[in-house]
């Protein structure tokens, strides 16, 4: 029983941790966000160090590594707040990757894994992704709706971007005009890998605005005491670190269980995703409260955080959502359709 | 006790309503300057009706209205979707403070051109390292020949850059104690030194100002209250802010649910189990807010004091209200997260509720010490 | 526009508080509780005064007041905590003054007036009542179910002795053998009535335990200060206002709604009963916290208060069940049973 | 990462899985003092199996398990609803502090008997004056031939009235500083001048004990690790109270959380969208507090201090356990409240969890100021 990385894992999140506090400090988040674009390099960057098929089978050109290195990468673009598209390609590939055919995988593995050919991936209804992330530069597009996925060439699509209230990351509407290629088998490990996929970006998001929180807590002063020696305030983060370190553990034994123990994927997944939908908002929208009036300004950086955090809640699955899968995996029996 | 309007509260009530039947002027137009106007144009229009300044004793040019019926005209108001004044300030706090504080001149010079909105006025407390700490700022004003020169920075001045007036408070001793040595001004913001710079807020919206003051002038006819007496007229304006505010914002929150609820409707999850208790926890909420209200304001017309029922409504809209537009963008889905959906605005705008007027944590300071009498934190 | 209480409702307000603080002080409250058991020259004493008719036509031998006037008594009777069988005798009363005919009024009010034959009522599920209070005394006893009311003579009712987790209060399951006589008219209007008397009795538990809290954290010293003075203990004072307050001000609108403005009783009712409920259990499980390991002990009188309020709100309808009418009432359909 | 047990591990759970399996002694019988004798019965079945104090070093009886296997034990006794041991206090805090901190002759005279359940051990620290403020206590010792005399109240004195030794911190000297002046002994409970008077708690129980001291009489030879070193003693004690108690709490709950899954279905309410939310949550809770445990324990074993997840458990612990009990009474509606219904006890016995052992208050003001650094309130 052991919760540590290994030293490669360690090396993993330390070359992250620094990489990208070079790559994406504060001005250049903000620069790239307020444009709503991204540079090509820093994608390009990432590529060449392999995370981009960190988890692909090295045949298909990725490093043949786990859920766990992912979700170590995860976080730390979701701390560095990284406006890149790497989510939604890696989303594309993990769909690829545990539930395409030979065929499918051997087809766009290489182009994921490489980010030559990148993809995109998203939730459906009545066949239509009302937000699908970075599809608009994308070559492939996988859709899930009701247990199923299926596969689209970019162009076989409509492609309508949507401004989000998240500008760190581009999205789109998608509407396919062909049938699309049903993805070989059951998507539900690769969307389980997803979800905790997504949950790993949030604990990022969550350690961040806490340390923002507690670093400001600890300089401002009112009524000549720094802020955070108020329970009011000192609590409140207390309830954070909470959250945080619930989200990080429950995010983290998913991914170890996705190749350790598939068995428990499901339910660790479910829980995961459940608990990092909640903790971003709770954690990041409690961060603008310890923050005060300076943290409801557009020239402090908190809100792209809170932003993408809340969008991210929703992605591939919200708590609530989530939450009801973990009941009818834990002897609840099936569940009832919202509404009743 | 007896819930239902007084004949004199319903008459009072009936001629505004059919008044705002018969000239409410529609909907705001789009663009900064052209809202402006035609709230400008909006306020003469109440002005010469009478309804500007309804607080306002009539030998002022007000209506002298008692506090139900100040809050009757607010929740008409809301009711009617009507446009706020365009000098909000200047008759909500402005006008009262000079009345209650100001010489005989002062009341000549300010009161009229408040009503007419020919002169608007904004309010410069905040400043950047004193926001709920209020008596710790560091503006300061130095005397010299016949006034006062003043410089510092102020922040969350909204309506800055259209004002010809701003009530100022700065610091003329800088000896004394914290509470003591403030000053309460009327500034003139026609000068070159006096800036003022838009502060955008996470809505991406510029509702707020921030003030730059590099030496500005004020004669000494533009004390308020006397030199010293900041503090004291301060808080009295900071009074005014409040009173009867409650019955507003919990009409104007009713309003928001009622939209809510064709959401719900509309999506389809009128019917789902969860989405009804988190709606109706919303409605019994604005419905308390709305009684604590009125109930603090009978109690005060009946005592002179607020109950301590009449320490709530601010704590409580911006829960709700923050409640109701975050359950309005999770109905939604993944819709909900566009940057130009219907309620994305609102649901990011709440989130200053609980900081702007007062955050929630110094509100609970101030219900534990001053209602429920729990020691103060030295 | 006017919340403030005429001068005989005071006057009622005020004999009520003192008269209670004089026959139950704490020790006395103790005894009768630790008893389980009542005393006999309390409940007369009341029925003297005329608060037993408060609400009861003249021509019954009742005063002839409002909902209002109960609501005063009710809220003093839970400030006091006092263990006398009124509440279910004043339940009877409103459904048989406000469901019944004029023949079962004449036949039971007067003695529900005067105390001489007391009533007591209930919630009822397939014609069972599974918890109502003081049926082992009472002379008739009113059970609700599905929106009708059936009156039972207490001896036709097999009445079995229940031990609830409050001890202020006797309590009893009622199985009628017969089959009662129907109340004429829908019991409704009663049964708001009654939900709004249990919401003061519930406002004034609430009132008097936030009361000891504030007096406990003035004097209770840690750290080498009133624990009041630390924000983790006086907002949490704070939010037991918004609540004991919120909780009245339903409480007196529904109660002068029931005959000032019939029509929007339901709805207030409801609100009420809901905002009861939830202050109940939030306020005194709240105060417990407040006083730490003291108030853990049965020495200290607050769990006595908490366990009538845990009761209180599952009488005629719990936070949950009245916030499902508050929808329905309120433009969002009809209710979805729940269970889906 | 591996977040399955090591071979070795697995051989430990194995063996006392097995070992259990042949020896659970079945249902402690109702009855204060037969409860009592069945566990003492119990430890010393499980002292005979090398199974009581797992934790302590092997040369003094011990098993010198790891903190993992520490974990595994607890986990495993919660799974097999093993009944506890009846010198839980000795086993967990007396023999590590002597261990700890004893000479060599307390070494011998002490620790054998708490194995073997022949002596048993209560906490004389909280008073009535000293709960979460423990250095303030009043309890005073005064030097009198070749010992001390010690007179005070100790209260929350678990198992007072059937203990030999009590882990008694009193005041040795009045004028020095709170935390300094404080001395640790072990009391001898065989004295007249020692009175335990059972405590009621709101369940109607008396888990607890008052305890009050005459002038009882210590020997010198029983102070423990020096005269003047209460405060470090005691605060190494209540560390080993936390240690590894995280794990074993998550097992316990998540036993509970099963019966209320149970229930909901007994009651036909398993399909009930808000119930099953409220369940969820609190399986995730759950989930999270046995993770952060582990990872806590993990944490220590490789770099020797425990990490920030390490703090929580406690805190989710009696967050969880009251949450899953109040909805257990509420699915049951009226039924819940008899006084003697299944889950009436625990439901009421739960409003203990968020005060005992450290109130959620204080944990919170721990996490604030030594694991996030923010400033302590002074």
């Amino acid at each position: 029983m052991n919760f540590d990385f290994t030293d490669d894992q360690q090396a993993i999140k330390r070359t992250a941790r620094d990489l990208l506090a070079q790559r994406f400090k504060p001005e250049a988040v903000r620069e790239l966000s307020e444009a709503r674009r991204y540079d090509d390099a820093h994608f390009a960057e990432l590529a060449d160090l392999g995370w981009t098929g960190i988890f692909i089978d090295e045949e298909h050109g990725g490093q043949g590594l786990g859920t766990v290195e992912l979700a170590i990468l995860m976080e730390e673009l979701g701390y560095s707040l990284a406006p890149v598209p790497f989510l939604s390609n890696a989303a594309a590939g993990l769909a690829l990757q545990h539930a395409g055919s030979d065929e499918q995988r051997s087809r766009w593995l290489p182009g994921i894994a490489s980010g030559e050919a990148r993809g995109a991936a998203g939730l459906a209804r009545d066949g239509e992704g009302s937000l699908v992330a970075d599809a608009d530069s994308a070559a492939v597009i996988v859709l899930f709706e009701d247990g199923a996925g299926a596969v689209y060439e970019a162009f076989d699509c409509e492609i309508e971007p949507v401004e989000a209230i998240d500008a760190t990351r581009r999205y789109a509407r998608v509407r396919p005009s062909g049938e699309g290629e049903a993805l070989a088998s059951d998507p539900a490990p690769a969307l389980d890998r997803i979800a905790t996929a997504v949950a790993a970006e949030l604990t990022g998001i969550c350690q961040r605005t806490m340390e923002m929180s507690v670093e400001y807590a600890r300089e401002r002063k009112q009524f000549d005491r720094p802020i955070g020696a108020y329970q009011a305030v000192s609590h409140r983060c207390a309830d954070m670190l909470r959250e945080v370190e619930s989200t990080r553990s429950t995010t983290l034994w998913a991914a170890w269980a996705a190749e350790a123990e598939p068995e428990t994927l499901p339910l660790a997944a479910a829980m995961a995703k459940a608990s990092a939908s909640d903790a971003g908002w709770n954690v990041t929208s409690s961060a603008l409260q310890v923050h005060g009036g300076i943290g409801f300004t557009w020239e402090h950086d908190l809100h792209f955080f809170l932003k993408r955090a809340k969008v991210d809640g929703a992605l591939f699955g919200s708590a609530r959502e989530h939450r009801e899968r973990v009941a009818e995996l834990s002897g609840l029996g099936a569940a009832v359709p919202a509404g009743g | 006790m007896d819930l239902t309007l007084s004949p004199n509260e319903q008459a009072f009530r009936d001629e505004l309503r059919g008044w705002l039947a018969d000239n409410h002027p529609g909907e705001e137009p789009t663009g900064d300057e052209a809202g402006f106007a035609f709230r400008v144009e909006w306020q003469k229009r109440l002005h010469e009706a009478g309804y500007a300044g309804v607080s306002w004793p009539e030998q002022f040019g007000g209506r002298g209205a008692t506090l139900i019926e100040q809050a009757i005209y607010g929740e008409e108001m809301a009711r009617a979707k009507a446009p706020s004044s365009a000098n909000v300030l200047g008759l909500v706090m402005g006008g009262p403070v000079v009345i209650a504080h100001g010489s005989e001149e002062q009341k000549q010079r300010y009161l009229e051109p408040i009503l007419s909105a020919e002169e608007i006025w904004c309010q410069g407390f905040s400043e950047p390292d004193s926001g709920s700490d209020l008596a710790s700022l560091k503006t300061r004003a130095v005397k010299s020949n016949g006034g006062w020169n003043v410089t510092g920075q102020k922040v969350w001045t909204t309506l800055a850059h259209v004002s010809k007036w701003c009530m100022l408070v700065a610091r003329t001793d800088q000896d004394a104690p914290k509470h003591k040595g403030l000053t309460y001004f009327l500034l003139d913001m026609e000068q070159d030194a006096v800036q003022v710079r838009p502060l955008h807020q996470i809505t991406g919206e510029a509702e707020f100002n921030e003030l730059f003051l590099e030496e500005a002038y004020i004669p000494d006819e533009n004390v308020l209250g006397g030199v010293g007496n900041g503090w004291a007229v301060a808080i009295t304006t900071l009074m005014h802010e409040r009173a009867g505010l409650g019955a507003a914002a919990a009409a104007s929150v009713k309003i928001a649910l009622g939209q809510l609820i064709e959401l719900a409707n509309e999506r389809g999850v009128a019917g789902d189990p969860i989405v009804r208790q988190q709606i109706a926890s919303l409605l019994i909420e604005v419905e308390a807010l709305r009684l604590n209200a009125w109930r603090g304001l009978t109690a005060i017309m009946k005592t002179g004091v607020p109950g301590p029922e009449g320490s709530l409504p601010k704590l409580q809209w911006s829960a709700v209200n923050q409640g109701l537009t975050e359950l309005a963008v999770a109905i939604q889905g993944e819709d909900g997260l566009a940057k130009d959906s219907e309620w994305t605005y609102r649901f990011l705008r709440a989130r200053a509720n609980s900081i702007e007027g007062g955050t929630t944590e110094i509100l609970k300071n101030i219900i534990s010490e001053r209602v429920l009498g729990l020691p103060k934190l030295r």
